[in-house]
């Protein structure tokens, strides 16, 4: 019984690290945003607007849920949860270091993209249930445009599988550790996948942006074309719960891409941990720059760039990875 | 604490199967269906098939859900469409389903099971299944693939006809 | 190459062809008032003759002189650089007045503009209907006796509208 | 299977709606994503205002007309002055006709900015709309010392400009002009050579001169398709004969060249507003007419250049203080018309992009 308290409370701990990072997230995005236009930002809530997610996610829950009169009720409550519900399943097996993990799986990078698989069900649903045109044609978008970059997103990483020979992340983070070159002692550049398999890294973030709707293609949430997409209808904490799903999921495939091509949470003089949330930031600004630079692309030359350009690429890079596999080993 | 997780899990998956057969809504069904899926999933984590788990989430939890929605969206009349039973299909609807489900019972109590005494390594399965698929049934599978391939060219000739 | 009133002589040609239409001047426009029956035809020789080739109507607009409702065209030419006002004339008894949508497709609006706030039906329009006005308004508001004021008696007059001349307002498809 | 088909679906786009500058209703028709048919719907900002014309003397027009395209009060002021000047045969002063080409060009550039940033948007990027809000700020700062307003000024006067302006106003006229094209190419870097950018607006919406012309259509998207056609060159009004400039016009007639020639438009307008200071004359600002204009019994049309295309006035004066009739050209109503034959065929998408171009505000439009 022991067993399954600690269990649960080691599921509660992951949880609760991972929403602690989204608030953070929702807090620098608004920052980070308003130091790239030039303005301010959230000042009024706390010192510099700290407190500001808190304050927004309170605004949420008191606001007045609405549900629109035609809508099927049980599906349009249902879908936010189908929605939100595998980025926390997703939280439970991402180690933070080599010891600290909910729940070790060994075929956890396989487990994630699965879990992943679930979220384009529930942009649909919501679409569908919210009995909107604008809602049914964003959530018919979102869900065509997950399910083309999810393929080229799965066959991106396995490059790294390849080479490691496992689906184990923290097999895959261990086997990063050390310097690729060095002089003498002191390491140059780090072990890390990227070096091996750079090819795979640029698709996977390219197919990172486009699987979590981020600018620039933010299609189906596209505000001049279809107002706020699948989530139009949406309102109170229900849109909360659709927001802080993207957020969550964004952190999550983050810190799965510091995992397989970032060295985890390798690196010198500072603890692991630390290293391990220093580079999952750095990735969420990268996103987050980009939202703020570019326009969006098209919806046709999104799909004609997904099947056309990644998916090649990416089965090249596949065939490549395996030959010099053979090659080499 | 196996024993009552199954329980929970098979009480959950027996009401989704009702629920497909009885709801009207289509988009309903689909999402009842989702759930007996997502139910069978967590047998095999529970089984520690683990592998098999996570691959009957992303393709039938995910993918083929995901189809049968598309399609059910795309074609019916209206977002609110719903199914009508036709009363001459009912009794033979009953005695298949009838038919089917004493066959099986029939079948799983007379049948004498394997009893594998061996518990498997998690990292035995995927490994052992790999090496199964792309060793020693490496003809027969790629032979599948290529039927799918040609399953779906076809598919995609059909369509374009218009 | 600043755009300049049409010549003279140009003006001269076009009233005899057309006898009715009367000469006329105002700054630097020339202008003709048309018969209505003739405008379309007017219309036609002065876009596709080489010597005048009006390929632009800027503007046309609705007046209402009480005793006569005019509706004034103001052409343009991209190639030959001048320009000509066009005027017809009609009574507020009667006030139809040929389409020249099918010479100019930018006379859709602007006619349906004149209809909406004037009342001139434009005969040969393919979708006159309301444009700026709510489809269920009464009168027409540009027109100088409409009443400041809610007077009934004028709200509920006996009207001409498009469907006395045979025009629906109905969307064609 | 008979009932297997697929249906166009029915969408109402607007009147509230992130993307349609205002009060514009767009009934859609959609198959898939692709546009069947467009029907739009406007008149909701309609306030009749040319009637309202008809009871108000013509110093209370300029104020009214300032409300037609509030993105460009001093061209509404310039059109509805321009045929009554025309009517009285008023002499401006050169320092007058100047200042308001000032006004005018600074005017220009603040409606290209706020385009530049909303297309931008429009697109899906959102920071370059507010940076040019920044830079436009800075032009409504200047209206604002020199009028005592910033977005309807009601500065110009039958017979010239309504005060002079002071040294502070010259001087930070000056300094914007001065900064505008390092901005500028600040700015496109974030769209002109951005690659997605690109590949939205190029090609998308291919206009002919000979449709164009048809429709009606004026300003920079008349100019995309290739004619160099700016009133203040072909039509010179004001004092733009005095001053050398460019008309950049486009080849393709796409969305591209239509966005591009207001980039370009704007550094033309900062040359002529740098000129225009440099030659500044001294003297009166505004002719000696009386303070209740009225102009004789006749009718004038006159034309000038917004930002937006040809916009026009067309007067009948009775000869009293009111105009007996006066009718506004405004481009924006006349373009917006060009808009749904373009759509058909097009993805929603694009449709957004082409809708930026034609830049329509409701104000104009409507009335």
């Amino acid at each position: 019984m022991n067993d399954v308290i600690f269990m649960v409370l080691r599921g509660l701990i992951a949880l609760a690290i991972g929403l602690v990072n989204v608030i953070i997230y929702l807090y620098v995005e608004r920052k980070v945003f308003a130091d790239i236009h030039v303005r301010l930002g959230p000042m009024r809530v706390g010192k510099h607007g700290i407190l500001q997610p808190i304050a927004d996610a309170l605004k949420l829950l008191l606001k007045e849920d609405i549900i629109p009169s035609k809508a099927d009720r049980m599906l349009f409550v249902l879908a936010p949860v189908i929605v939100f519900a595998p980025s926390i399943m997703i939280y439970m097996v991402i180690p933070l270091t080599d010891n600290v993990v909910a729940n070790d799986l060994n075929i956890g990078i396989f487990y994630i993209f699965g879990v992943l698989t679930i979220v384009p069900i529930g942009v649909l649903i919501a679409g569908w249930a919210s009995y909107s045109k604008y809602s049914l044609l964003g959530g018919l978008r979102a869900a065509a445009q997950q399910i083309s970059y999810e393929i080229p997103l799965l066959l991106s990483v396995l490059g790294v599988i390849m080479i490691t020979g496992s689906m184990d992340l923290r097999t895959i983070v261990g086997q990063q550790s050390g310097s690729l070159v060095s002089i003498g002692n002191i390491g140059i550049i780090p072990n890390w996948f990227i070096f091996l398999q750079p090819l795979g890294f640029i698709i996977y973030f390219i197919t990172l942006l486009a699987d979590q709707f981020r600018v620039p293609f933010d299609i189906p949430e596209a505000e001049s074309e279809l107002v706020q997409g699948y989530q139009t209808e949406y309102s109170s904490m229900k849109f909360g719960f659709l927001q802080l799903a993207e957020y969550s999921n964004v952190l999550v495939l983050s810190a799965v891409g510091v995992l397989l091509f970032f060295g985890g949470w390798n690196g010198p003089v500072l603890p692991p941990i630390v290293w391990f949330f220093i580079k999952v930031w750095i990735g969420i600004l990268v996103v987050t720059w980009i939202r703020m630079t570019l326009p969006r692309v098209r919806v046709d030359q999104l799909m004609t760039f997904g099947w056309k350009l990644l998916l090649p690429l990416t089965l090249a890079n596949i065939a490549l990875t395996g030959f010099l596999q053979l090659y080499f080993a | 604490m196996q024993n009552i997780l199954f329980y929970i899990i098979a009480v959950i998956m027996l009401v989704a199967c009702w629920r497909v057969a009885t709801t009207k809504n289509l988009i309903h069904t689909v999402l009842a269906a989702f759930i007996v899926l997502m139910s069978t999933a967590a047998i095999f984590f529970m089984l520690n098939a683990e592998f098999l788990g996570v691959v009957q989430i992303l393709i039938y939890a995910g993918a083929i859900t995901i189809m049968v929605l598309f399609v059910v969206m795309l074609t019916t009349a209206g977002p609110r469409y719903e199914v009508t039973h036709d009363k001459k299909i009912k009794p033979s609807m009953y005695l298949s389903t009838i038919v089917v489900f004493a066959t099986l019972v029939f079948l799983v109590s007379n049948i004498q099971w394997p009893m594998g005494t061996t518990v498997l390594q998690l990292e035995d399965v995927t490994e052992t299944l790999a090496t199964k698929i792309f060793l020693e049934y490496l003809l027969p599978f790629e032979i599948a693939s290529i039927l799918l391939l040609v399953a779906l060219v076809g598919a995609v000739v059909l369509a374009r006809k218009e | 190459m600043a755009t300049s009133e049409i010549t003279l002589e140009l003006v001269d040609r076009l009233v005899e062809k057309f006898p009715e239409t009367v000469k006329n001047k105002y700054l630097d426009w020339h202008t003709l008032i048309v018969r209505r029956e003739d405008i379309v035809e007017l219309c036609e020789m002065l876009k596709s003759d080489g010597e005048f080739e009006f390929n632009f109507l800027t503007d046309l607009s609705g007046v209402d002189y009480l005793e006569y409702m005019e509706v004034v065209y103001h052409l343009y030419s991209y190639e030959l650089q001048h320009k000509l006002c066009l005027k017809v004339r009609v009574k507020p008894d009667d006030l139809l007045v040929p389409s020249v949508t099918s010479l100019w497709s930018t006379a859709d609006w602007h006619e349906r503009e004149a209809y909406d706030l004037f009342g001139i039906v434009f005969e040969g329009h393919p979708n006159l209907k309301r444009i700026l006005c709510a489809e269920d308004f009464p009168g027409h508001a540009f027109r100088k006796d409409f009443p400041l004021e809610n007077d009934e008696e004028y709200l509920l007059r006996d009207e001409k509208t498009a469907e006395d001349y045979g025009i629906s307002e109905d969307l064609p498809s | 299977m008979p009932d297997l088909r697929t249906e166009t679906l029915r969408v109402n786009f607007g009147p509230q709606h992130p993307s349609t500058h205002g009060v514009l209703y767009l009934i859609v028709d959609l198959d898939g994503e692709i546009i069947v048919n467009v029907e739009p719907v406007i008149g909701y900002l309609h306030r009749g205002m040319e009637k309202i014309f008809e009871f108000r003397n013509y110093s209370q027009c300029i104020a009214i007309m300032d409300r037609s395209d509030y993105m460009s009060a001093f061209f509404n002021e310039m059109a509805f002055i321009y045929p009554v000047e025309e009517l009285m045969e008023v002499d401006v002063p050169k320092r007058g006709e100047y200042l308001r080409v000032i006004m005018m060009e600074l005017n220009r550039i603040a409606s290209h900015l706020l385009f530049y940033g909303a297309y931008g948007m429009d697109l899906g990027a959102v920071t370059p709309f507010l940076y040019c809000w920044r830079e436009r700020e800075k032009v409504m700062d200047l209206f604002e010392i020199a009028a005592g307003y910033r977005l309807h000024p009601n500065y110009f006067r039958v017979g010239g400009v309504k005060e002079d302006v002071t040294d502070e106003f010259l001087e930070g006229t000056m300094q914007f002009v001065k900064e505008l094209p390092t901005w500028l190419e600040e700015y496109e870097t974030l769209l002109s050579y951005n690659e997605i950018f690109n590949l939205r607006t190029r090609n998308v919406g291919k206009m002919t001169k000979e449709w164009a012309i048809n429709l009606g259509v004026t300003g920079p998207v008349l100019r995309a398709t290739g004619i160099r056609w700016d009133l203040r060159k072909t039509d010179p009004y004001s004092a733009y004969d005095d001053f050398d400039f460019d008309i950049p016009v486009g080849t393709h007639g796409d969305c591209f060249d239509a966005y591009r020639i207001r980039v370009l438009e704007m550094l033309q307008s900062a040359r002529i507003i740098e000129q225009a200071l440099n030659n500044l004359p001294g003297g009166p600002v505004r002719a000696k007419t009386k303070l209740n204009v009225s102009p004789p019994k006749g009718e004038a049309y006159a034309r000038i250049e917004s930002p937006r295309g040809e916009l026009a006035c067309y007067i009948v004066s009775d000869g009293t203080q009111k105009p007996y009739r006066a009718k506004v050209r405004a481009p924006s109503f006349v373009n917006l018309m060009a808009v749904p034959p373009l759509l058909k065929g097009h993805l929603i998408a694009d449709a957004i992009a082409l809708f930026g171009i034609f830049e329509p505000v409701m104000g104009e439009v409507d009335r």
